[in-house]
């Protein structure tokens, strides 16, 4: 398969998943080497990123995805009839940057910091698929651990979770064994 | 319905509320004024409506907390309060910073509308292909309960007879007796302590001092009832 | 709205639609006369029918649709079927271990164990052709009891269940009391 073909696949195949795809799985199926494929991608997304174009290829973390560009979501709702879809509540929002400035975090963590039952709105996240579980915990009570999703970056336009816009200052960070330290003491 | 009435949910929670008085009366947060923050803070909640406990018990769980730091620092050596008061400035700073981080991350995501499309639908064979080790099952398994069940304390009933000790915190009596009263406004005297647990009865007992202390409840002069005072400086 | 700007926006629509788009529902929603948003259309497909595109414009009566084309479709097909094929999370292993050492046990087991919501976990390993309905359990609200599969065994180089790795004590199965009641002391 030479680079043209291999654009061409990719494209194919960044269309019809929808979801983020892995280069490295870009890769595996077109059957070429994925330095290779990395670059068909980056060519692509360049073509796509000339004006005039309704598209744009995305890049998170190792993947890339296909997503239409910013300018065209109101005419794409129109023409959809996509009911407005609520943004997150402040809760939701609040938990959200919890997680994602702190991950992996178990829930507990994220009352701890709220300072309110949070249980129900990490459930909800995780329905709306930006937050997922990620493993257990090697503290006591081995509690379920949760991260941001891919599609977690996409939502908020970021290539990785190093991106995420900094904070004021350095106190931002709890930093988790502090909690764990409060919570034995507590007990 | 009372003019004064607003519901506690208009808040996020007792930090919310707590930074919402701090910043509106312009209070240190690095070094509060827990009698003046105490006040402000059972100034909403009488005038809240609380009758959904559920909702408003983490926010008298937060009022017990204060009243205990500020009967605290009524102590000759207040150590013990200077500590809680930095654990509870901790907090809030905590809290804070959280609140910005989502104030960003909501700006980002404001600016940014995106969509993409579902996936074509092609009929796979979903089985899953993948091998593993037996130990893998095991692993995963007792990652679930295994070593949560063998950290497991032997029951108590185990212990009857060598242990019966059980430490019950003066906070969450307080807490009980608040929710108590708050509900019924009065009640009686030999009611709170009913409980068979001795030391239930004496954190309960010195849970009444506290709040007794803090003009929280008064007790009638025949030791029989037991009132709730929902104004602090009635 | 000029030309290249609709084009722009049409191309959005018909990438986040994936179904047919009626040249009417085009217009309305770019603001652009129905005439001219059928020239844009046409310019479009086009422009995608050059070689070294993966993606092509279909028209079908007086919609359009965009659609992988179809030399890709193996290629589409492969990385589909890789991504059904990653390796089992962390909660689909739990998941699965749990109903593997108790067996037959109902979602609602599954969840008390782990201490969240499962269900959608379950269904997915049932997909995966690893557990598999079992009737009804006996016990109030006869809820569907789940248990592992031949092809279970096979992943998992077992012979038989029997074979399953012995738990380190001989208590061996976890009661469902005992971890409601760890649940109540935890609270």
């Amino acid at each position: 398969m030479d680079f043209k073909q291999c654009e061409s696949a990719v494209e194919a195949i960044l269309f019809a998943s929808g979801d983020p795809v892995p280069v490295d799985r870009l890769s595996e199926a077109t059957g070429v080497d994925p330095d290779t494929v990395e670059k068909v991608c980056r060519d692509l997304k360049a073509k796509y990123d000339e004006p005039g174009r309704g598209i744009m290829l995305m890049e998170l973390e190792d993947s890339f995805q296909m997503v239409s560009k910013p300018q065209h979501a109101e005419a794409i709702k129109l023409a959809l009839q996509i009911k407005k879809n609520q943004p997150l509540s402040q809760a939701a929002m609040e938990v959200l940057a919890i997680i994602a400035y702190n991950q992996p975090v178990s829930k507990s963590f994220v009352e701890q910091v709220r300072g309110v039952e949070s249980s129900q709105i990490v459930n909800n996240l995780v329905d709306k698929g930006l937050v997922e579980e990620a493993g257990r915990l090697d503290i006591p009570g081995k509690p379920i651990a949760y991260k941001t999703t891919i599609h977690f970056l996409r939502c908020f336009g970021l290539k990785s979770l190093e991106n995420l816009p900094p904070l004021p200052d350095d106190s931002g960070q709890v930093m988790l064994d502090e909690v764990v330290e409060e919570q034995s003491a507590e007990s | 319905m009372e003019k004064l009435q607003f519901k506690l949910d208009a808040f996020e929670g007792p930090l919310d509320l707590l930074l919402y008085l701090i910043s509106k009366h312009k209070l240190d947060i690095y070094d509060i004024e827990i009698s003046e923050l105490l006040r402000q803070y059972m100034a909403v909640m009488d005038a809240a409506d609380t009758t959904d406990l559920d909702a408003a018990s983490e926010f008298f769980e937060m009022a017990s907390r204060l009243i205990y730091i500020k009967s605290a620092a009524l102590l000759p050596k207040h150590e013990e309060a200077d500590e809680l008061k930095r654990e509870l400035t901790g907090q809030l700073l905590e809290y804070q910073a959280a609140r910005r981080a989502a104030e960003k991350l909501a700006e980002k995501g404001r600016n940014f509308k995106v969509y993409v499309r579902e996936p074509t639908e092609i009929p796979l064979d979903n089985t899953y292909r993948r091998l593993h080790p037996p130990e893998k099952i095991l692993d995963a398994y007792l990652g679930a309960v295994g070593k949560a069940k063998r950290r497991l304390p032997p029951p108590a009933s185990a212990f009857s007879g060598i242990v019966t000790k059980r430490v019950v915190s003066v906070t969450s009596r307080i807490l009980f007796v608040l929710k108590r009263l708050h509900k019924k406004q009065q009640s009686d005297y030999l009611g709170f302590f009913e409980s068979p647990d001795r030391s239930e009865l004496v954190a309960t007992f010195l849970a009444m001092l506290e709040l007794i202390k803090a003009k929280r409840i008064t007790v009638s002069d025949d030791n029989r009832t037991v009132y709730y005072k929902s104004k602090l400086e009635k």
